[in-house]
């Protein structure tokens, strides 16, 4: 199979969407943030001028036109670069968007796709380093979508903006120049979990860029015979619950891995869930290596200490298997 | 003044004045009988701004409304037993009794979102204009809202969108303020707006604004017409502020109801409770619509008593079937919360 | 002792801070909403015309406004009347006050109070009804404040307020007409849970409203000899884990019940924490009676039943102790 | 022109300007050596606002700031080696190596806090400054930011409390877009704010608004002066647009510096790149300070050409504090996020 980057991955998705679907619109943003991977899509900027839009830095405004415009008959994907801009948005993402459906007893949908980078990225301090999924999971009528391969963004993209709801569609930059298989003619569904490695110790359940460290010290952990399985729910929103508890049966064992800050952040989410349905396959409390509780510092040795670190992963597991 | 319409026309417009004054009163009447919960806002002042003005859309434009939202879903031809058995939260209702009153939105209408966010819809309608444009059908979209919306952000930044982007889009601001509460006596200005008058903040943004009496529905109907066809044409957004006084009976947040409406207070306000006799006097647009479809020689008095008799029949009648109407089975709860991805 | 009315006992603490410290500036709301109690609130801005603002309806500068000004020196409490409306602020509450602290490296504090009222009200629908707690649990350098009785909801606004950070102060409608003691000198600090009431077979845990529901089980359950132990965590930061784990360890059964919605709600961080803390404990899994993953529907039998229900609650006790 | 100040003043002004280029200059090619990581912004080009401007503020007005936010700190006086330090994430960084570039915010200073959240800083300072006049404390608060922060909501909003409540804040607009990328040619009509000039929007709140030429120290001086009086004797906010041309080595996200400055380039700059030649030759607002200054008999190249040197020899020095400066602790990292509570 044909291998490819994250950053290609991702925009041959953009290309096709556009190609494809002459209701897709994008709006602000390169998709790519700052990386040089924006040359990419300015590529597709060239060849969609009246299909893409650089607005002005009015995250609250143009989330709301992409989302009546959604209402209207369009399938826009917005660009808010950074997570942490989601926040300026707030009110129509998680009190317009998320609520219409239902409010309207049905009878109107907002198929709007939100793109942002999340997370830790180095150097981005307190106000450019959020992780918005966590806060998003609390507020019903939102789909959330976390890939962490070339062959997740592309597929589930390509779903994120097929899907008839609002989504959020949240990418790492620590992603981007990672490689992997992706099939030609693919369709990766929302709410299906991806078990990334097989495993029979303890269950590592990761996302995003966390996912690539569990992965990291999976294989460490396997040279002294640990056999760690990593799931990947993929989407928060709709939720793989039986792929992931399937597991969980297996191995008795659960830490989960996630850059979220840890209070109320999606581990919390995952970890309940698990002990509400699976109690008593545990052999063992569940493990949370989420971001610590502090505003992300600037500092790169305080920015690394913070996170879901391969060290503190490595740590929940050993005391996981005790 | 009343519009250079035909006499149908002109009649149509009365019937739904009315339909709009009594269902309201008749609503306010429901909730002192404690016949329903919950926050509402009633549309009574405002009825000769919503009714010519909704009248020039197109069947397949774009509406978004707010809290204040009644008016414009019976202006637009919304049935009033299906918009009472919404506010009541019962199965009939154009949400299903999801929405409310706040939310009250019928698609087939036209209705996209009736938002309870201060200023939330203007970003929204904004947006419904980028897909009209995009997609060149012809369609434009309306934003209906209060004179508040202007303090919030999101305001500027969607007039800025429109502004850049050329978007078929009319803001039509009914700023029911006027020598209202919170504002300096003899003045427009408000306590909590420094822009005055509030025309000039889409004029900021370059977007051509008029500002026009909102009880005088001659004077709606042309502001609108010709914003209409500008935008239509091409022109890119338009605002128009219509300023009405705010009706004594919302004083509290809780309205009252001091003097029922009738034809014959259109010359006759002697039996109205005096500390709100003004008011009908001098600023209700309903009993000025009747008193100048008369003294016009559009209409007698009496074709106006059959009108309004039989308004408040379908009131009655909608109140009946919204009454009728069941409450949703509780699993509707969790439905709505996703369509279905194919 | 005295008895107050919680709305009493709060507007007792408005006009105490007003007194006491001239430094406190009152800043939008009525701080009771459309309830017929903001009369009392008029009486105080009646007493102080030059400390008690009338702001447009701008969430975003105003809790900016206040957030300013608290870096500045002053001790300003904003009211935002219903917390779907801090949605309009949340970049300045969660992106600047929150932040400002450690991004400047300890040297600049911003103690100000965030107050609104949370959840089901009774036809609030799906655009007034939020209870932003749990969202804001996931946003670290905010203190959270949910007081339930009149004797807290006094205390609590007091210590808000000598708080030295930024701090939300979240009410519920619901409470208003409770009656309570409530002692002339009193001092409710930030951080400690509250047992209101004493039992030895399952640890409920809950806040505000929700936590007189839970009371109100506990009572009807009594009768049948089900000896439920009621704590009240007072304030979700800081979280007082200790007491709660105290209960926990008693009876080793728990039942978490709130009013966020379940997926990454308040619930959720407490049910983590006490499996992190002390799964050796539990006798069977945590139970959460959370408000449904929906937004909120207007009709009165729905909002019912998607809230955390006195039956819910009991069915959550059954199953607990099995 | 140079502003009708001493000599010494001059000097001194000249020096912060060189300063504030040779500070943002070597930050650039350490960049390049890969000596930092993380994103950061230059002042370079506007130092004829930032100087001035801040040379007329009172030792305890209050001041926010930007991600552009290095000129304002060394403007007043901060001392380069603690903001590069931060600027690395050292522990002797202003903010302990918390903060970074964005957010580098030396109390002591008069900041309360530099924010990278576009628009963000403008209710903070509104803020400020209601808690001056609230406790008529003789401050005024100073908001320093870019154009694009006008696209934000939160702008407005600040401007209509600030102007309801005739508020002690200077709102510094530094338009650095003048002819820059994203504007029409020839016009400065941005393609992202459909208001133009800038003024009009705090105008339309009642703001009184000037535009000066942000390179010219003089127009800064004079109209920061007139506004800044203004401000303390209780006329409320006022609004200035500074106007400059976006310095070339800026065009991308990561600058580079194509030119060191010098200060013979003020006569030639011959010796210069072609293709950013026209920039130092028109629009380079220290260049253009030098030139006026010798050219109106207050200094002579040589005395300048002492005073780049002993700038110089303070960035190094400056350089080699912040690298000496260790990391912080660990432990730091879960320090300051709330502060003790009595
Ligand atoms: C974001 C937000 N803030 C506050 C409110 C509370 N609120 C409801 S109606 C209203 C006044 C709105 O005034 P205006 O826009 O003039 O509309 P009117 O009710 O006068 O028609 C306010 C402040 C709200 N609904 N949304
Ligand atoms: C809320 C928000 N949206 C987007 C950004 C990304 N961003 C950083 S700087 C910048 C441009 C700002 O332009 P301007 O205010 O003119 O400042 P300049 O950089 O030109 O000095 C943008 C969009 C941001 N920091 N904050
Ligand atoms: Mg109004
Ligand atoms: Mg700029």
């Amino acid at each position: 199979m044909r291998q490819l980057a994250y950053h290609e991955a991702k925009l041959e998705a953009l290309r096709e969407l556009m190609e494809e679907d002459d209701r897709v619109y994008l709006i602000g943003g390169t998709f790519f943030s700052l990386s040089p991977h924006r040359l990419g899509f300015a590529a597709v900027e060239k060849a969609y001028p009246d299909r893409v839009a650089a607005p002005p830095i009015s995250e609250l405004g143009f989330c709301g036109l992409a989302t009546g415009a959604a209402m209207a008959g369009l399938r826009p994907v917005v660009d808010l670069t950074t997570g942490s801009f989601l926040f300026e948005a707030w009110p129509q993402v998680c009190n317009e968007a998320a609520n219409v459906l239902y409010m309207s007893g049905g009878q109107v949908r907002a198929p709007v796709v939100f793109h942002m980078l999340h997370g830790l990225r180095g150097g981005g301090a307190a106000q450019h380093s959020a992780s918005p999924q966590a806060m998003l999971w609390n507020c019903p009528g939102l789909e959330i979508v976390l890939p962490s391969s070339p062959r997740d963004v592309k597929g589930l993209l390509k779903s994120a903006v097929a899907s008839e709801n609002p989504t959020v569609f949240i990418d790492h930059s620590g992603l981007f120049d990672t490689e992997g298989p992706v099939p030609e003619a693919d369709h990766v569904p929302l709410g299906q979990a991806d078990v990334k490695r097989a495993g029979a110790d303890v269950t590592l359940i990761g996302t995003s860029l966390a996912l690539h460290r569990a992965l990291g010290v999976a294989e460490v952990l396997a040279r002294e015979g640990i056999d760690v399985e990593v799931v990947d729910p993929r989407t928060l929103v709709p939720f793989d619950l039986d792929t992931v508890m399937a597991s969980v049966e297996k191995t008795g064992r659960v830490v989960v891995v996630d850059e979220t800050h840890q209070s109320c952040g999606v581990a919390a989410e995952i970890a309940a869930r698990i002990v509400e349905t699976g109690f008593d396959k545990l052999k063992g409390p569940i493990r949370r290596v989420a971001t610590l509780d502090v505003p992300v510092p600037y500092s790169q040795p305080l920015e690394e200490h913070i996170g879901p670190s391969e060290g503190r992963i490595t740590a929940a597991i050993r005391e996981s298997i005790g | 003044m009343i519009p250079a319409l035909p006499k149908t026309q002109l009649l149509a417009q009365c019937r739904k004045m009315l339909l709009v004054r009594h269902f309201e009163e008749a609503l306010i009447g429901l909730h002192h009988e404690g016949r329903f919960r919950g926050h509402y806002h009633v549309y009574i002042g405002q009825e000769a701004t919503g009714v010519p003005a909704i009248s020039l859309l197109q069947p397949d434009d774009l509406l978004f409304s707010t809290h204040r939202n009644h008016g414009h879903i019976l202006a637009r031809g919304g049935d009033p037993g299906r918009l009472l058995a919404e506010i009541l939260g019962r199965r009939d209702g154009y949400n299903r009794g999801k929405g409310g009153s706040f939310h009250t939105s019928p698609r087939e209408l036209g209705f996209l979102q009736c938002s309870g966010v201060v200023g939330g819809i203007l970003p929204l309608g904004t947006g419904a204009a980028y897909a009209a444009k995009s997609r060149a059908s012809g369609q434009i979209a309306v934003c209906l809202f209060g004179d508040g919306a202007l303090e919030e952000g999101a305001v500027p930044e969607a007039f800025n969108l429109a502004s850049l982007w050329k978007l078929p889009v009319l803001y039509l601001c009914e700023n029911n303020g006027k020598y209202g509460a919170g504002n300096a006596v003899g003045a427009m200005q408000s306590s909590t707006m420094a822009v005055y008058p509030l025309t000039d903040l889409p004029a900021a943004y370059k977007i051509p604004a008029v500002q026009v009496d909102g009880t005088d529905a001659a004077a709606v109907h042309e502001a609108l017409n010709e914003s209409i066809e500008a935008i239509r044409s091409g022109g890119g957004p338009r605002f128009i502020e219509t300023l009405s006084v705010r009706w004594p009976g919302s004083e509290t947040n809780w309205p009252v109801v001091k003097a029922p409406t009738a034809v014959d207070l259109a010359w006759d306000v002697s039996g109205i409770p005096e500390d709100v006799r003004a008011w009908y006097r001098d600023s209700d647009p309903v009993l000025r619509f009747m008193r100048e479809l008369v003294e016009s020689g559009q209409a007698d008095k009496a074709e106006l008593e059959t009108l309004n008799r039989s308004v408040l029949d379908q009131i009655n009648a909608a109140v009946d079937f919204a009454f009728d109407s069941p409450y949703p089975e509780l699993s509707e709860a969790e439905t709505d919360v996703f369509a279905e991805n194919r």
